[in-house]
């Protein structure tokens, strides 16, 4: 269905855009003299809606992100400290942008975790090319992979921001959770 | 495929499959009968290759025959058809014969709650550890349970622990918890293999596929049993935990190992090959291939591969190198002292090109490094070279290999070209090499002859390029490409025309020039088109 | 000033050959930009200073944006680039030598003195005065021309859409 | 190639031209006013930024330097030692050619402008040229090269069309722009700026109601042809990305970012010049100003000399004010809107003020 939206008729004055122009410059110079007032006497600068104040400052002050924000993905360990991925290579299917680059590797048979036969010797997730996306953590069968609420990754180099293994379990660290699949293998 | 082989002599049996009308030889089993209609009756333990045993019960359809009066005649309904006498309880489909008449149902209710039930039955003591099963993506116990299995189990009691990881030979390994006890590896091993070590032991919930005592699952078909098996009970040691398959970009091929030609299907990803698998031929390998062939790949893979062209061991730049090589080439010739060593490695085109070399200096000689060895009475051949028949059609397998060797010990032969053979093997030691004063070498792995050549042109492997290949009994086979050529190396067709004159290799601008160049100047060739070898291949007629 | 004089128009020649020597139509408007440029400073050194901001302000700013306006939308692709065309060259070259052997003509027959700089006003007041006493007549037929040719384009363009 | 003769040659020849005092005196003129309008330049877009963050409820860069006031220096620093970009697919010729096309102009057009009376009895202009506002319209008529190639040779749809539509935008508003300025140069006679100053030293310009239209033209004409909002369709970022500099990054990109600005403080320096009585100031300045500074003989170094360049130097920033202000007032128009504006409006209204300025003039004879 279209809806057919009446342009309004102007006046010969409204026509002339001086009326329209000397409005918008009302309404800028209104905003611009209130915050270089609230600068200059050192309050808290904004402009304050019935829902508070819309401006942050931002390095000092940080959005406090929602729970289900997702931010920059890691490698989590179980309680027992072992690598939860099993180096499936589910999320690196997954991934729309092609970040995950997973070498899979059979557990070595002296470590304690052998009977889980499968995991990752090379982990890496190109952070240049992460959409944030989640779709790693939501593919996950291991629940091995959760995304931070970190989102302000900087990096002096383009190598810095490949996370290896070793960072992305650094960032993920260890999570209590009850799945204990692999244990009795 | 077997029906229609059979159709001549077979009388033909009518029925009707979720009451659409069908005609089929009689003999055909229900799931084949099913299948013409494009019907998928789910199965394990069957396989068309292989005796019937009926033990997976994943096949279970419904089934009827046609009512009979005591004086022989059918009851028919008022609008027309027979009437139909279901059998109370369901049927295997693949024991289950066609008969005149006959009525089936492959999804009705019925028979949907009997998959349903079988699925849960199959999933009780399943160990779930799909994540790490090379398996997935390829596993009919995944497939089934999308369709037929249920959310969670009922299954309260601990799930009987078996065997994991047990190295049934040296190239398959066992993971017991994940088998279905379908039989398929037991059966291949007794009727194709022909080496019966595996077997059933121990009862119910407990029973374990075993290798008899003292024997190992280790002939040289026992990767067979890897691509069979419906589950993820046995895997390849070689591709065990390599890639998983939906990762694998599959290319049609031809295996290069001997001259069976065994059909192929190539698994790679980004310019990686992880493994090769039988593709079914009935005139050629059935569904099957020997592990040797099947293990034959990690060349492709190898980093040493030649990507630049060499001058005398140093990089340098194909501007300099084909015009070079194609003027060494033309000297010697002329002065009569070229000699060629062709290779029943290279694809028919490429021998081709290489005979139109060869017919430009009358004087040259050229042969092909002939290879043989064991060879046993299924698949493998004596004649380790996949394409010596093709060489033999264009008149290069000349048998003057050694006339070339002593020519070049009495110095008539100054300048040599290889390709893609390694003359060490063939009894060309570097001493007799460094009497020459040319050689160009074109191949796609550094060698002994490599490191002796003035020129290393490098060329592809069979995965990186489009070909043929003839096989020991005449069978013209294409094989394409899985991904392009590595760095800087070319496609051999391409070199093999720049080294020809001018003149010469201006008309070749594509592989299919040169394709269609060579079928239209070889009378055992004629009629031959390159969509029209297709991927079963095509027989030749040759005298050879 | 002698050297400038022959710097200026040293460079606006070779600029000029390469207007029609190069093949690309985009650099070939850029070179005769360039020439523009060089002319309007022969005028410079001829103390002509209207006339030169006038060249580049008419020609350079505004004729030649309007012809890579065009060039542009014509989407001219390297292969598509003409080759050389010898009847057109030979054309091109009959056409050249007549017209120089038609200046060379009214040169020699000319009353102006050919080689000594001119003591003249080359001030806005003078031309204006030119334009509209002397001048009038070819003037007035000029923007008559410029204006029928307005009226052609506005009616080639309303064309279609009648 | 030229001999090193021939180099001497040239330089005596521009020597005896206009004399040695004269070429060092415009050297040093040259080089004081190219490093202050380049430092205007990067703190105009200081400016830009931190008023538009006031408008818009922010405080915008405060963290370089006292209140952010080393933020340019940390932009050109940024800017330099970016990595630079060259497409794959773009002429590189002119790709590399257009920002230097774009800067050029602008920073030429101000040769001309009297940005004072005289200091140390040197007029403070560095060309005082006879048909001055010519040089500025020819000059800054050659601007749209740099936009047109750059978008041309960029080889991409945005830029093209960013490239496409500056080069109609400019050529139409070129024709209103210079039209509103005849006025002008009937009511002074003269094409001389710094004429055109001297005779506003009872009444400015705009005070003239002719002239006032006029004014207002020519304003919103180089509001266009500055690519400023509410005329920035060549960049339009909404449905262009950038227009004709999207594909365009470090330094490149800069020069491109410097030409607009220096094309907005010429703008802004030419209206006060014809408009606001240049350098002038409306009131009497006390007399002690005009006597020369006597530590600093043997030159006759008069105070008041930077009083006038101040007086230019605030009128302008006044006018770079207005800019910034409109871009953060104003929306963007349609581009039917811009070129019926251009076309129907502002040329016939130039038009007709060259019209009633001539019988104006008939009449008060």
């Amino acid at each position: 269905m279209t809806i057919k939206i009446e342009r309004p008729v102007l006046k010969w004055h409204e026509n002339l855009y001086f009326p329209a122009i000397w409005g918008g410059i009302k309404v800028t110079s209104r905003h611009f003299w209130k915050t270089v007032g609230n600068w200059i006497s050192g309050k808290k600068y904004g402009m304050i809606t019935s829902t508070g104040r819309v401006t942050m400052e931002y390095p000092e002050e940080k959005w406090a992100v929602p729970n289900e924000y997702r931010g920059a993905p890691t490698l989590v360990k179980d309680p027992d400290g072992r690598i939860k991925c099993v180096a499936c290579q589910l999320c690196e299917f997954v991934c729309p942008p092609r970040a995950i680059t997973i070498t899979p590797e059979p557990i070595p048979g002296q470590l304690p975790n052998a009977t889980v036969e499968k995991w990752p010797k090379e982990f890496e997730i190109d952070m240049l090319r992460c959409i944030y996306c989640g779709l790693c953590e939501e593919v996950c069968p291991e629940e091995a992979i959760f995304l931070l609420k970190d989102y302000s990754f900087v990096g002096e180099s383009r190598e810095e921001l490949v996370h290896n293994k070793e960072r992305l379990l650094e960032l993920g660290g260890m999570r209590q959770d009850k799945i204990y699949k692999w244990k009795n293998k | 495929m077997i029906a229609d082989a059979k159709s001549t002599s077979t009388p033909m049996v009518n029925l009707t499959i979720n009451d659409r009308p069908l005609s089929v030889p009689q003999g055909t089993n229900l799931i084949e009968a099913a299948a013409k209609l494009g019907i998928h009756v789910p199965h394990y333990c069957y396989h068309p290759k292989l005796t019937v045993v009926g033990n997976c019960r994943m096949c279970l359809i419904e089934m009827g025959t046609p009512q009979i009066e005591p004086d022989k005649k059918s009851v028919l309904k008022p609008d027309g058809p027979p009437e139909i006498t279901w059998m109370p309880r369901p049927q295997i489909a693949c024991a289950t014969l066609v008969s005149e008449g006959m009525a089936v149902r492959t999804h009705s209710k019925m028979v949907e709650e009997c998959r349903k039930g079988v699925m849960e039955f199959l999933l009780i003591n399943h160990p779930l550890d799909c994540p790490i099963c090379d398996q997935a993506g390829e596993c009919r116990l995944q497939e089934y349970s999308v369709d037929y299995g249920t959310g969670g189990s009922r299954f309260v009691e601990r799930k009987v622990k078996r065997p994991k990881k047990v190295e049934l030979g040296p190239r398959v390994t066992l993971d017991d918890e994940r088998c279905i006890l379908c039989s398929r590896c037991v059966r291949f091993c007794q009727e194709v293999a022909k080496d019966d070590v595996l077997g059933f032991t121990d009862r119910g919930g407990h029973t374990t596929l075993g290798c008899y005592p003292g024997k190992k699952l280790e002939n040289n078909y026992s990767l067979n049993t890897v691509d069979i098996c419906p589950v993820g009970a046995l895997t390849s040691s070689d591709f065990r935990f390599q890639m998983r398959v939906w990762f694998l970009k599959e290319a049609r091929s031809v295996c290069t190992s001997c001259a069976t030609g065994c059909n192929i299907t190539v698994g790679s990803r980004e310019g990686v090959v992880y493994r090769y698998t039988p593709r079914q031929n009935d005139a050629v390998n059935s569904t099957w291939m020997c592990d040797a062939g099947r293990l034959n790949y990690a060349w492709i893979n190898d980093p040493r591969r030649l990507t630049r062209p060499l001058k005398n061991g140093q990089s340098a730049e194909w501007s300099d190198a084909l015009p070079d090589a194609r003027h060494l080439l033309r000297e010697a010739g002329m002065k009569g002292q070229l000699a060629i060593v062709a290779s029943g490695r290279a694809s028919t085109e490429e021998l081709f090109l290489v005979r139109q070399m060869a017919a430009l200096f009358p004087a040259a000689a050229v042969d092909i490094v002939g290879r043989t060895g064991g060879h046993d009475q299924i698949l493998v051949s004596a004649d380790k070279n996949p394409n010596t028949s093709g060489a033999k059609l264009l008149g290069l397998a000349t048998g003057k290999l050694a006339e070339i060797k002593k020519g070049i010990e009495s110095g008539r032969i100054k300048t040599l070209f290889v390709q893609g053979e390694n003359l060490e093997k063939a009894g060309f030691e570097a001493g007799l090499l460094a009497k020459l004063d040319a050689l160009v070498v074109l191949d796609i792995l550094p060698s002994p002859t490599t490191q002796m050549a003035t020129w290393v042109l490098p060329g592809a492997a069979h995965v990186e390029k489009n070909g043929t290949f003839i096989n020991g009994r005449g069978r013209l086979q294409r094989f394409l490409p899985s991904f392009s050529v590595k760095g800087h190396a070319h496609e051999d067709w391409y070199i093999l025309k720049e080294l020809l004159p001018e003149a010469e290799h201006t008309q070749y601008h594509s592989f299919h020039s040169v394709f269609e160049a060579m079928v239209r100047e070889t009378p055992a060739l004629a009629g031959v088109a390159w969509e029209g070898v297709g991927d079963q291949g095509t027989p030749l007629d040759l005298k050879l | 000033m002698n050297l400038l004089f022959y710097i200026f128009s040293g460079l606006m020649l070779l600029c000029a050959a390469l207007v029609v020597a190069n093949r690309h139509p985009v650099t070939s408007a850029m070179l005769l930009i360039l020439v523009f440029f060089f002319m309007a400073g022969l005028f410079v050194l001829l103390e002509a200073f209207f006339l030169a901001v006038i060249q580049v302000l008419v020609y350079a700013g505004a004729v030649m944006v309007l012809f890579l306006f065009v060039m542009m939308l014509l989407d001219i692709r390297s292969s598509q680039i003409r080759r050389q065309n010898a009847p057109a060259m030979l054309a091109g070259l009959s056409v050249g030598f007549a017209f120089w052997v038609e200046f060379w003509l009214i040169l020699r027959h000319s009353a102006l003195p050919v080689g000594a700089p001119m003591n003249f006003d080359a001030g806005i007041r003078p031309i204006g005065k030119l334009l509209f006493s002397e001048f009038v007549l070819p003037f007035e037929i000029t923007s008559l021309l410029l204006l029928a040719a307005l009226v052609g384009v506005v009616l080639l363009s309303q064309k279609e859409t009648r | 190639m030229m001999t090193e003769p021939m180099i001497a040659g040239l330089w005596t020849d521009t020597v005896s031209f206009f004399g040695v005092h004269a070429v060092a005196v415009v050297l040093l003129k040259i080089a004081v006013v190219l490093f202050a309008l380049l430092g205007l330049v990067s703190y105009t877009v200081l400016a830009e930024r931190r008023i538009s963050a006031f408008i818009q409820d922010r405080l915008g860069p405060n963290r370089v330097g006292w209140f952010g006031l080393l933020q340019p220096v940390a932009d050109s620093f940024k800017f330099l030692l970016k990595e630079n970009v060259m497409p794959a697919h773009v002429n590189r010729i002119y790709y590399v050619l257009a920002p230097c096309i774009a800067l050029a102009p602008a920073l030429l057009t101000f040769i001309v402008i009297p940005f004072g009376n005289t200091l140390a009895g040197e007029p403070m202009v560095i060309a005082n040229l006879n048909v001055g506002v010519l040089w500025m319209f020819s000059i800054a008529s050659l601007g749209v090269y740099g936009i047109v190639l750059g978008g041309w040779a960029s080889n991409s749809k945005y830029p093209f069309l960013g490239g496409i539509r500056s080069s109609a935008q400019m050529i139409s508003y070129e024709i209103s722009m210079g039209l509103s300025l005849i006025p002008v140069f009937m009511h002074v006679g003269s094409l001389n700026l710094t004429e055109i100053v001297n005779a506003q030293s009872h009444r400015w310009l705009f005070l003239h109601p002719n002239l006032f239209l006029a004014f207002l033209i020519f304003m919103i004409s180089s509001f266009a042809e500055t690519n400023r909002l509410p005329f920035d369709l060549p960049e339009s970022e909404q449905e262009l990305v950038g227009g004709y500099h999207t594909e365009y990054g470090s330094m490149k990109f800069a020069l491109f970012f410097l030409a607009e600005y220096a094309n907005m403080i010429t703008a802004s320096a030419l209206m006060v010049t014809l408009f606001f009585g240049g350098w002038q100031v409306p009131f009497a300045l006390p007399e002690s100003l005009s006597h020369p500074v006597t530590w600093l003989a043997p030159f006759v170094f008069q105070p008041v000399g930077f009083v006038y360049i101040l007086s230019f130097f605030l009128k302008m920033l006044l006018f770079l004010g207005v800019f910034i202000w409109i871009r953060w007032t104003l929306p963007r128009f349609r581009y039917d809107q811009l070129m019926n504006l251009g076309w129907k409006v502002f040329l016939p209204m130039a038009l007709a003020n060259v019209f009633v300025m001539g019988i104006w003039m008939a009449l008060s004879v």
